[in-house]
């Protein structure tokens, strides 16, 4: 890859461009998915395939059929065969089609048989709710597949990481589900075009008083939280653990021993969401290291509705987390005695 | 069989009231009343309303993305459908569904639905339901020639096949999904041979002639009723419109938007019975005027419902009886 | 239901007991799945589904083809119709073919159609490791059911809760995922044929050294690890949450509040795996009635291995529960400067 | 084309070697030497040797749960298949696998497979891999009658023939589905009108007959190498034991079976090449012999191999190299 300046881009437009210097670097790799050529202006639901195929062609930028299943399926061994797909679905929820694929299939391959297998693939899409999208377009599915053995996910917040977790994501050797999220595409922000490495934590916004985790539009939400915060005195540290699996303990651990409460924060569904593995591991390896109970965020245990108030109040944005963040920090200070 | 007399001024009034329901919804989008995805069918008026005028209360259907036609012409209700697809307290659903999730638990509506190709299994599952419980209702599932391509069909036509279910297939292909030119998406462009490769009879009909519809609906649904199994109709039809706002339309011409336009059902069902004398000249003009009047009036019953409250956003998830008993 | 006499039971009788109460109870209820008639001596690969066919005909007991996808979306709908159907999934690793079906139309049904729906479906199958049936008829899933609005979830351990709760589930108007235990099919236990509620756990073992909550194996772990505990001098309150969703934390809390030491294990997956709900829930709403972290175990981050002793170590079990309550209690002992 | 000579001997002898090797594995199960399920397919060698006897070993196969006949076939080691169906260390996978998760990455074995119809899926990836890289190699797919009932196979079949991808879909019609009868799960008894229906070109062919799978297998390889689509090739077969060890076999008579064997494939074969004399009289005998002692060794192997090292169970999840850089 040739190096780059630094470029202040948005998400979609970062991730084009990752997918761009991709093809343009790895010839393994190829690019699938529904309307991936044929929409907007030649690129895919949200942009993000933009270009692709006047570059690289029909043969590595390939329209699908509405076929998520064998879609699912084939990827995992085309990528044990030798090439590195990177595959869209246009939705995460359209991801429940092919679950056999990823789950029984992608995840367990190289496992099952022993390590004979790389499975070097990319499975692109985009979670979240805040647009409108409803029940069946909004699912924040992330959680799950941490939770299978053999997957890698990977969850940007920024244009930034978008961009540099994507290439981090083709290269390695394992399939990973890239979850972008549907209501960053727009944003902008620096993007440097560096790969970045799964499973380290980045701080966005350095702290004192509270550790907050959380990712994607929560952690936008902390960070405006942040602010309002810290003009009541209270300093969050913010972490975006990017990735999912692998994740990252130490730094948040690390950042509790120095603010003594954590905050976990998400849109996944609270209710065995993955908030509760970061909460769980402090408990069971920084028991002393809390001042006060810890809580969580998250989406209320509801499928997203479509009517605006309706989705607005069932996932947690700036004021939950201010008033999380009050309430971690009253905690403590009531019992110090201190008013809080 | 379609009789011009008895069906067709009902079967002409109801796809100009969908049609003229549909047309606004580019603007209320434009107007941002509508949030996410909504797809208005324009165009394919003849499939929804000659299978539904087949159809009674008690059947039911399963509906796709582009699911408001099918909906209004099962009998739902303008104004509240339209109230839904605003997201306003009086919509079908609450506000909680949206275009993609309309669903009307009386007509037999099991919802307009936003993954492609759901619709077969669900529809499949009604007719299995009316089977086990013989209440002697029908089901049909409404998808197009992209939603076909979902392994889901081919799982469901053997199901209804082996076991006889009472369901109607029915494949609206308007040559598109999305931007997918169907020819590049199918090698076979034949989708009656899929239904029959699991022992389902298939037929292909003019999805732009109301009276060819109906006629091949009302044989399906004599023979579900019959208790003789499913069949499929393979409906050539088009979408005037955009697959949603703010769709660029690169993949196809201008050309053959307009060209498809000649084929229009509501003109040719319209000329036919002008022709025929069961429309007198100037007649249509003030039925159409009735209908604007109507959905004006559907517009303005949505646009006056209240947003929902808050509060309702946790509601529905579960319930909390149980078995009534025997 | 007429009044019966407890009987000894295997948990496969105690089912299939359930489904004939069920079936000549509740007339819209019915039974499908594959090979539900003609396997072994007429009834489904663990015999749950015996002779049904026999008495209800094939009406109400149907074999199905190999068509997971339509059947799992087809069962939501007809309950949506007024019917009870009882599919049963082989394996519950097969249901990741219909994940369409169970999560993005069962579960929503009734909440995105703004109540209209009912969804009285239940989705019997069977998780879990232990007779080396590998990596794709091996798994625990239950987190993720969990983790899905709309969706209950139940985890019988014992042939009493197994008939209980399926007469429950069948009864309740919300899709339930009812998952039983290849490895415990065989188990005997008492059977009461009373209706079990959801959200009620079990206390299975009382106690007062520490809490320790577990389903279904591992509960019976959980058992073994207590005798030899108790010659320890630990007493262990094993507590059988029964269904995850609803789940009770009510009695958990109150057994900590007791006990003031927390363990939980589970078979599924350790990373994200529901444990750390329960962790996160009594870390966040009962902090200080512990007095030591608590600790979780649960399944290796791997898919499960075909060999047995490669099996038996991703999975825990008997010993594995004796060295974490050691663990906990040792933690506790130490601080309070008592020999561990 | 089958030439009786080139072909005869070699076609037949690894037939016969892979059912002396499945043979045992009742036994080896009544042992408790296998845990799980094991699936042997005596009766039905013909299919996956006629097919293999076509292949490379850069092309790539996907098999399902009764797979051990295409994997041996493609030229696996029977000792160290049979280690691995008994779960030890030089087992392919060392144990992590068995019966049902054999693969063999320099054979392009991507696996027997243990969720009925995933092959189909994985071969797909695999011939489109084989396209995206030009590697000049072809994909088999492997499954059964049971298995086309998978949605995914019409997903599979479509996506293969619009991008004419280098697969062949071989679907093994033994007639049950674990104990389910075809006739009560298909309507329509063709499945050639299913590869069809999607536009790819299928053939029924006697697959209890090693020649006639070998010649429709040579098109079908032929076909594909030279870049012009996918086919389906549907084997009418048999097996002759259950489904697994412990089946009841209370669906089908004994009749039925006694029926299947007078066609069988090793015996239809061998009278075939010592009525053209290429076999002389006695010959066979010594070569079985050799066969018997053959897997006698492969046996022995395989249980003296050790179970696997425990510590193994943690290995192998997560790949730590990356691409390697071009
Ligand atoms: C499972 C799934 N995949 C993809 C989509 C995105 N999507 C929505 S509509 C559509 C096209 C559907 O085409 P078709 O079935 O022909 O119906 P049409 O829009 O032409 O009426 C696509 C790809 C979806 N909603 N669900
Ligand atoms: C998805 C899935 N459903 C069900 C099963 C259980 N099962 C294993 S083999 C089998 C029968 C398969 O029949 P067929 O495809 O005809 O292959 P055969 O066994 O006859 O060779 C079944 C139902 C499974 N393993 N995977
Ligand atoms: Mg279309
Ligand atoms: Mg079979």
């Amino acid at each position: 890859m040739t190096e780059k300046t630094p470029k202040n881009l948005t998400t979609w437009r970062a991730l084009n461009s990752a997918l761009h210097d991709i093809l343009a670097d790895i010839p393994e790799a190829f690019v699938l998915g529904e309307d991936i050529t044929t929409w907007g202006t030649g690129g895919g639901i949200y942009g993000v395939t933009r270009k692709l195929v006047d570059v690289y062609g029909p043969g590595r930028v390939r329209d699908t059929p509405i076929s998520e299943e064998v879609l699912l399926a084939a990827v995992g061994a085309a990528a044990a065969r030798g090439t590195r797909p990177i595959l869209e679905i246009m939705y995460s929820d359209f991801s429940l089609l092919g679950f056999d694929g990823i789950i029984n299939q992608a995840a367990k391959a190289r496992y099952m048989f022993g390590g004979q297998f790389d499975v070097p693939l990319v499975i692109r899409t985009n979670g979240g709710s805040g647009i409108g999208k409803a029940a069946q377009h909004s699912q924040s599915l992330e959680t799950i597949f941490a939770h299978v053995p053999g997957l890698e996910v990977a969850v940007p917040a920024t244009p930034g990481d978008a961009y540099g977790l994507l290439v981090q994501a083709v290269r390695t050797d394992n399939p990973t589900i890239f979850l972008e999220h549907k209501n960053l595409y727009y944003d902008k922000g620096e993007v440097d075009f560096q790969p970045v490495a799964f499973g380290q934590a980045r701080i966005a916004r350095p702290g004192t008083d509270v550790t907050v985790v959380a990712t994607q539009q929560v952690l936008h939400a902390a960070l405006a939280a942040a602010d309002q915060l810290a003009e009541e005195g209270i300093e969050a540290e913010i972490i975006d653990p990017r990735t999912l699996y692998p994740f990252d303990m130490e730094t948040v651990i690390g950042s509790i021993r120095k603010t003594r409460h954590l905050i976990v924060g998400h849109e996944a569904v609270r209710d065995y969401g993955w908030g509760a593995e970061f909460v769980a591991q402090v408990a069971e390896e920084a028991w002393d290291l809390l001042d006060a109970a810890p809580r969580r965020i998250g989406g209320a245990r509801t499928p997203i509705p479509y009517s605006e108030p309706l989705e607005r109040t069932v996932t947690p944005g700036r004021d939950e987390m201010i008033a999380a963040v009050r309430a971690v920090r009253g905690a403590t200070m009531a019992e110090a005695g201190t008013p809080a | 069989m379609f009789d011009l007399h008895e069906h067709g001024l009902k079967g002409l009034r109801l796809m100009a009231k969908i049609r003229e329901f549909e047309q606004r919804l580019p603007a209320l989008s434009q107007e941002g009343l509508i949030r996410g995805s909504t797809h208005p069918s324009v165009g394919m008026e003849a499939v929804a309303v000659g299978v539904s005028m087949n159809l009674e209360a008690r059947d039911a259907i399963a509906s796709n993305h582009r699911g408001h036609a099918h909906t209004l012409a099962k009998g739902a209700d303008f104004g509240r459908t339209m109230a839904e697809i605003l997201g306003r307290r009086d919509g079908y659903c609450g506000g909680k569904g949206g275009s993609m999730h309309i669903g009307v638990a009386e007509l037999g509506v099991l919802g307009t639905n936003g993954i492609v190709g759901a619709g077969i299994g669900i529809a499949t599952g009604a007719a299995l339901a009316a089977q086990v419980s013989g209440d002697g209702s029908v089901a049909v599932a409404y998808f197009g020639d992209g939603g076909a391509n979902q392994g889901v069909l081919a799982e469901a036509l053997n199901l209804a096949a082996i076991w006889s279910l009472p369901v109607l297939f029915v494949l609206e292909n308007n040559h598109y999904a999305q931007s997918a030119a169907i020819e590049q998406m199918v090698a076979q462009p034949d989708f009656t041979r899929r239904g029959e490769a699991y022992g389902v009879p298939a037929i292909a009909v003019d999805g732009m002639d109301l009276p060819a519809v109906y006629d091949a609906a009302e044989t399906a649904v004599a023979r579900a009723r019959a208790g003789e199994g499913p069949s499929m109709i393979v409906a050539d039809t088009y979408r005037y419109l955009g697959h949603m706002a703010g769709d660029t339309e690169i993949y196809r011409s201008k050309d053959e938007v307009r060209e498809w336009h000649t084929r229009d059902p509501l003109t040719r069902l319209r000329t036919r019975l002008e022709e025929s004398g069961i429309l007198a000249a100037g007649e249509w003009e003030r039925t159409q005027e009735q209908i604007t009047a109507e959905i004006d009036e559907a517009e303005r019953y949505a646009r006056a419902s209240a947003l929902p409250d808050p509060a309702s956003a946790h509601t529905d998830v579960y319930a909390t009886q149980g078995w009534a008993g025997r």
